[in-house]
């Protein structure tokens, strides 16, 4: 029982601590990468190719005052931010970061590089739980009592509902092929290969739904092309116009955590986990820490890309936004979903 | 411990759908329907229909509620009547049939034996199993028709909500 | 399939409760004038109606010793359809009213009469 | 093409739909042409190869189901096509004279607007189909199909000009007046559905044979019934009226419908029936009656007819009673001969009062003709072959069908058949008389049209040609069948030997034998009469048949020809002036019509509406209903407050006496 209930703890905190140390590097390279990308030089003072730039800045941010406007809902305007950070970390833990042959500590066995190894629920859970995501963007545009605020708020809302559809029904092919689920039963079926060169992975019978998914991801994490909810050309800065310091920095780190788990999410429901194709992990420890390298280095290939994406492709209108959601998106998935369903029924799949 | 898992939930969601039909504010309506809702689905995935729980969240607090707030927004209302405001005869009557609804159901209860249900079991697959198979084949007219519903609203929705063309 | 393990709460509790919610809801949708409120209170009847159908489907899962009450599971699943379905017009409804009467205080629509 | 029949109707039925659409789009004449007149044609050669095996096939009856097309209770009716002798020499005649009917639409048509031209033949070619269905049709259901279709296409082409009232109102007379015999063939069709169980033939007809004490009583009920359908279908007294009028739809479609086909349906029902018409010798007389007298009726009135083709709707009303006077004497081979040959010069006599028609520029009166021998050649020669055949001269058709008829009368009037000898015998003499008569008429139509000179004045006369090839081709094969087509038929008395009567021989069959004590006596008595009339006797008949129309030709010939032509009618006319009204108005049956049933329905009709309609279902009902609706509307609306919470709470109150009374 206390054994149980440590091992969850360690699990929690590496999870945790990593999550929360991948934030500052991420911003540090999106910085560096746009500037990469524009052609600058970006930050560069402090620390060697300005790598304690991050650093400074989270002490800048949690040194601010902590200001609350004038006329807003006092209530809903702190829940907000609070929302989006647990949010944020809650999605996190029915994600496998990695292969666990039976290894055991204190005597007890770890379960799994899972922090709830118990939930059947899987993907459904972080469905769930990230629906209640809009709520925090709502929340925000909706007690600043700015219209800017509202109209980011409202915006968001609607993105989201309406690219939550394709992104489940992209889903619904994985699950199908796999009919479970469980994400590490997801990865465990797509280890091998086809003709013994091609990986089974998802992403190669379903790129469609692969594509579906990524887009909608893009979407759902309110990043370029589809900020539309904080454009600032627009909006100054959409639902969190009046939001300053640590609270600021609630909404800022929440993004980069939900980037960290969509990648997390695309690498383990299309491109096979930590699984590498025609290589098995050795046993014992160093196998499973191999593992999670892996699919480290998997996720951050698509940090990466939500990076290269931001800085290359402009901001779509409002209405185009929601056109290709409704217009392309839905039917692709739904296309996706039929081809994975009719594939299945003749036993091609 | 489940049964005290119950009872908090129980009492949330009592507590909280008080505060849905009394409190002033839209915004705050929403939010405490919300908390319901969350509660709602505890009490169903402690009872082993862990799929079920996940549908109420994803739908009901990931959807409707969403849309509630939606169009709460959109029509920016700030705060509402109090509770029973105007018209008391119907304000006095409406409480007492609601009371007097609830005093028979409870009555009803009441008669029956407090026998114990049987939580679910994990069968590995998940309840999602076999309600997707009842889904396609004993109940397939319901869900079709069910299917064909939600098609008729989307296309009612869009009717009414429509700016009138001039 | 595991043999089913009794949940240490009596369904009536469970029903006690839906009844309960029913009432509430039932005095939001006579008391309250707001359209969204009422739809709000609407909800919780139907929730209501749901955790009795799950009370209901675990009794007769326990009495018939099916392991798994599906019947009761689905009556839910099609509540919720219609509940979303009823949402979406009923709110597109309150947007006409509004753009209307720029209120959406159901007592000011009495037109329906002689 | 055996085991396919169904394919022979349906060609002109979807000839029918293609057209219909084409006519919607205003297709070019050509592409309607192919369609309509094609489909006919693939008809007919399908019809003629399924003849060519069923000649050269032993089986005598083949029944085609195809699906059961009612089933109600102990009640089944069929879609079900037979092919016997019978319905084969039917289907024959009917797509080959229809095809040829087609052909010669093609030209006679040709002046209507593409849209009128479409409808006009995808009419046609619903008729065809219809006939098909009712010739082919294996039960009484399924005739009755094709009746109702064929008298619904009559309707729709008598009134195919319909912007002209006279003719709409044609169409409707023509409708109405069917509308009466078909009630009688209804009756007939539950008769012998609650006598037999049945309505198939196969079922019915051998039942009826075996049995003939039994079903005699029944068998006079549903052959008289039977018969009243007959009476309308094909214009015997008393409704024979809409026959006349029917002439306002185009010439063809009178040819086609209106005499070679359609109308000998009542013929043809009657003689498919025969074995119910044998066991009922009561039926058998009333047949032989009507026949009769219409068949003298008629042409009493064709003889001061001035219209070309009203004096041939007479000949054919007064042809018809020719077929059934057959029918009722028993000879039904000899009635089917007469409708085959009566088609082939009755179609001719029509097309070419057609092109005479079309030659005149529409001219149908016979007092602006005249002389138009030289005119129109080709025409004038096929009619006079078609008239010779109608006035019974030998060696034409007409010749050997009608003088079987007379002769069979003769018969039964000799042999005293079923007890009625002197009946049968004044009936001959009627028969005969009415020779006499068509033979006067018709040659008083050819020369009034063809002989002296033309009388339409100058204009008119520049306008006068032989119509185009489309329209001679089929009057000259009419006219060579005219000629040729009473071979099929040719009695023992002129050859000796039975072999040479083909069409006797091989419509045999159909007539089953009766079996039982007193009928079987009766039928072999009405066989004895076949030797009854010795040779001499035959020959003498012949003669005497020939000599009547001899004289009526000549007859005509001084009234209407040479120097003092039409002064003998006229002095006639003015001697016996109470007759000529008479006869001249067609003996005010029209007139006894409107005074005795039209008025009096009309008046009644006129009651219904005042009393029944304005005050009683629109008053008190209608009106009434609303009053009471809205008055109790007016009471109850108090508690409508419109305000959607008392609603809500009605209905939680609801709930509450619900789970109280459920408690």
């Amino acid at each position: 029982m206390w054994a149980e209930i440590i091992v969850t703890l360690i699990k929690l905190a590496v999870v945790i601590g990593v999550l929360f140390t991948t934030v500052p590097i991420m911003v540090w390279v999106e910085r560096r990468g746009s500037a990469l990308i524009q052609d600058r030089l970006g930050p560069n003072r402090v620390g060697p190719w300005g790598l304690l730039q991050p650093v400074v800045d989270a002490v800048k941010l949690l040194t601010k005052e902590n200001l609350i406007p004038d006329g807003v809902n006092r209530f809903f305007y702190v829940l907000a931010p609070a929302i989006a950070l647990v949010v944020a970390l809650s999605t996190f833990i029915v994600i496998p970061f990695g292969s666990d042959p039976g290894l055991k500590l204190f005597g007890h066995a770890i379960d799994g590089f899972i922090v709830a190894p118990g939930l059947n629920l899987g993907i459904l859970y972080i469905f769930a739980i990230a629906s209640f995501g809009v709520y925090s963007i709502v929340l925000a545009g909706w007690s600043s009592d700015n219209k800017y605020a509202l109209m980011g708020g409202i915006r968001s809302s609607a993105q989201m509902i309406s690219y939550e559809l394709a992104m489940t029904v992209a889903v619904v092919g994985v699950l199908m092929s796999t009919s479970s689920f469980r994400l590490d039963s997801i990865v465990l079926a797509q280890t091998g290969t086809w003709w013994g060169f091609l990986p089974r992975w998802n992403v190669f019978p379903q790129i469609i739904g692969a594509i579906t998914f990524i887009v909608a991801v893009f979407a759902e994490t309110n990043r370029l092309p589809f900020d539309l909810p904080e454009a600032e050309a627009e909006l100054v800065a959409g639902y969190h116009t009046e939001y300053s310091s640590m609270k600021f920095a609630s909404f800022f780190m929440s993004e980069y955590i939900n980037m960290v788990t969509s990648s997390a999410l695309i690498v383990i429901l299309f491109f096979g986990g930590w699984t590498l194709p025609g290589v098995a992990a050795p046993s014992g420890w160093i196998g499973a820490i191999l593992t999670v390298v892996v699919f480290s280095l998997k996720v951050a290939f698509f940090l990466w890309f939500f990076v290269w994406v931001r800085w290359t492709l402009p901001r779509f209108r409002f209405d185009q936004l929601m056109g290709l959601g409704w217009k392309v998106m839905v039917p692709l998935s739904v296309l996706n979903f039929v081809w994975v369903g009719a594939a299945m029924a003749l036993r091609i799949l | 411990m489940v049964t005290y898992v119950f009872l908090v939930a129980a009492l949330l969601a009592v507590v909280f759908s008080l505060v849905t039909i009394a409190h002033r504010s839209p915004v705050v309506n929403v939010l405490s329907l919300a908390i319901v809702f969350f509660a709602l689905s505890a009490i169903y995935a402690m009872v082993g229909m862990d799929f079920l729980a996940a549908i109420q969240l994803i739908v009901y607090a990931g959807a409707v509620l969403v849309l509630f707030l939606f169009v709460i927004m959109l029509l920016n209302i700030r705060s509402v009547e109090r509770l029973g405001s105007g018209r008391p005869l119907q304000a006095a009557l409406g409480a007492a049939a609601a009371i007097a609804i609830g005093v028979a159901i409870i009555l009803v209860i009441a008669r029956q034996s407090p026998s114990f249900g049987s939580l679910l079991p994990d069968t590995g697959k998940g309840t999602a199993y076999s309600i997707g198979r009842a889904l396609m084949t004993t109940h397939l007219f319901p869900f079709e028709f069910v299917s064909v519903l939600l098609l008729a609203a989307l296309v009612g929705a869009l009717v009414l909500a429509r700016k009138e063309e001039r | 399939m595991t043999p089913a393990t009794l949940i240490p709460i009596p369904y009536t509790w469970i029903l006690s409760l839906s009844a309960v919610l029913f009432v509430i809801g039932t005095i939001g949708v006579l008391l309250r004038r707001n359209g969204i409120a009422i739809f709000l209170s609407l909800e919780i009847m139907l929730n209501s109606a749901n955790l009795a159908f799950v009370a209901f489907a675990l009794e007769f899962a326990a009495r018939r010793g099916v392991a798994v009450a599906l019947t009761g599971q689905l009556f839910v699943f099609f509540i919720i359809g219609i509940a979303a379905a009823e949402a979406a017009v009923g709110l597109a409804l309150f947007i006409a009213l509004h753009r209307l009467k720029e209120t959406i205080d159901v007592d000011r629509f009495n037109i329906l009469r002689w | 093409m055996l085991g396919s029949l169904w394919l022979i109707p349906i060609l002109p039925l979807i000839g029918f739909v293609l057209n219909l659409l084409l006519g919607g789009v205003r297709a070019r004449k050509s592409l309607v042409n192919a369609v309509g007149v094609g489909s006919v044609g693939a008809a007919t050669a399908v019809a003629f190869s399924t003849l060519w095996q069923y000649v050269h096939q032993p089986t005598v009856t083949i029944v085609e189901r195809y699906f059961t097309w009612i089933a109600a209770g102990s009640i089944s009716v069929n879609a079900s096509f037979q092919l016997d002798p019978l319905s084969a020499v039917m289907v024959a005649f009917v797509t080959f004279v229809g095809f040829l009917i087609h052909v010669y639409s093609v030209g006679y048509m040709h002046g209507e607007s593409d849209r009128a031209y479409a409808r006009y033949f995808s009419y046609l070619n619903l008729f065809m189909f219809s006939m098909l269905v009712l010739v082919l049709g294996s039960n009484l259901p399924v005739l009755f199909v094709g009746w109702e279709g064929v008298g619904l296409c009559s309707y729709l082409l008598i009134g195919f000009y319909f912007e002209k009232d006279w003719c709409a109102s044609a169409g409707k007379k023509a409708f109405i007046v069917n509308r009466i015999g078909d009630f009688g063939f209804i009756l007939a069709i539950f008769a012998t559905f609650a006598v037999f169980g049945s309505t198939e033939f196969t079922d019915v007809f051998p039942m009826a044979a075996a049995h003939p004490q039994q079903y005699a009583a029944m068998a006079t009920v549903i052959g008289l019934l039977l018969f009243v359908g007959a009476i309308g279908k094909s214009a015997q007294i008393p409704l024979y009226v809409w026959l006349p009028d029917a002439m306002a739809g185009p010439t063809p479609v009178s040819a086609l419908i209106h005499a070679a086909t359609m109308v000998t349906a009542g013929v043809y029902m009657v003689v498919r029936c025969n074995v119910l018409f044998r066991l009922s010798p009561t039926a058998m007389l009333v047949v032989a009656i009507i026949g009769g007298l219409t068949a003298v009726f008629a042409a009493t009135i064709g003889l001061m007819q001035n219209d070309i083709k009203k004096v041939l709707a007479y000949s054919t009303v007064s042809q018809l009673g020719y077929m059934f006077l057959g029918a009722g004497v028993g000879a039904f081979v000899a009635a089917i001969f007469h409708v085959v040959m009566h088609a082939f010069f009755k179609a001719c006599l029509f097309l070419g009062s057609g092109s005479v028609i079309h030659a005149c520029g529409g001219e149908q009166d016979m007092r602006k003709m005249g002389g138009l021998r030289k005119y129109m050649p080709t025409t004038y020669w096929t009619f006079l072959a078609a008239t010779l055949a109608i006035a019974g001269i030998v060696p034409f058709a007409g010749f050997f069908s009608k003088d079987e008829i007379l002769a069979k009368a003769f018969e039964a009037g000799s042999g005293g058949l079923n007890g009625h000898g002197a009946t049968y015998y004044v009936l001959w003499l009627l028969g005969l008389a009415g020779a006499a008569l068509t033979a006067f008429y018709m040659f008083r139509l050819v020369y009034m049209t063809f002989h002296g000179s033309f009388r339409g004045g100058e204009e008119a006369e520049h306008h006068l040609h032989e119509s185009p090839w489309t329209m001679t081709l089929p009057l000259v094969v009419l006219g060579l069948l005219s000629l040729v087509g009473g071979f099929l038929g040719i009695p023992r008395l002129f050859t000796g030997h039975e072999g040479w009567n083909l069409i006797e021989r091989f419509l045999e069959p159909v007539l089953l034998p009766l079996g039982g004590g007193e009928h079987a006596a009766a039928e072999a008595a009405a066989q004895v009469s076949h030797h009854v009339v010795g040779a001499g006797v035959e020959w003498g008949l012949v003669v005497l048949s020939l000599a009547v129309a001899v004289s009526g030709i000549l007859v005509a010939r001084s009234f209407y020809i040479g120097e003092r032509a039409f002064e003998r009618p006229r002095r006639l006319a003015d001697r016996y002036p109470l007759a000529y009204k008479l006869i001249a108005n067609k003996y005010f049956v029209d007139e006894l019509y409107e005074a005795a049933v039209v008025q009096p329905i009309h008046r009644l009709a006129t009651l219904c509406w005042k009393v029944v309609d304005v005050i009683l279902i629109d008053g008190v009902g209608v009106n009434g209903t609303a009053f009471t609706t809205e008055l109790s509307g007016d009471l109850l609306r108090f508690l409508q407050t419109g305000n959607v919470r008392n609603y809500a709470l009605s209905v939680a109150m609801g709930v509450l006496l619900l789970v109280v009374i459920l408690w």
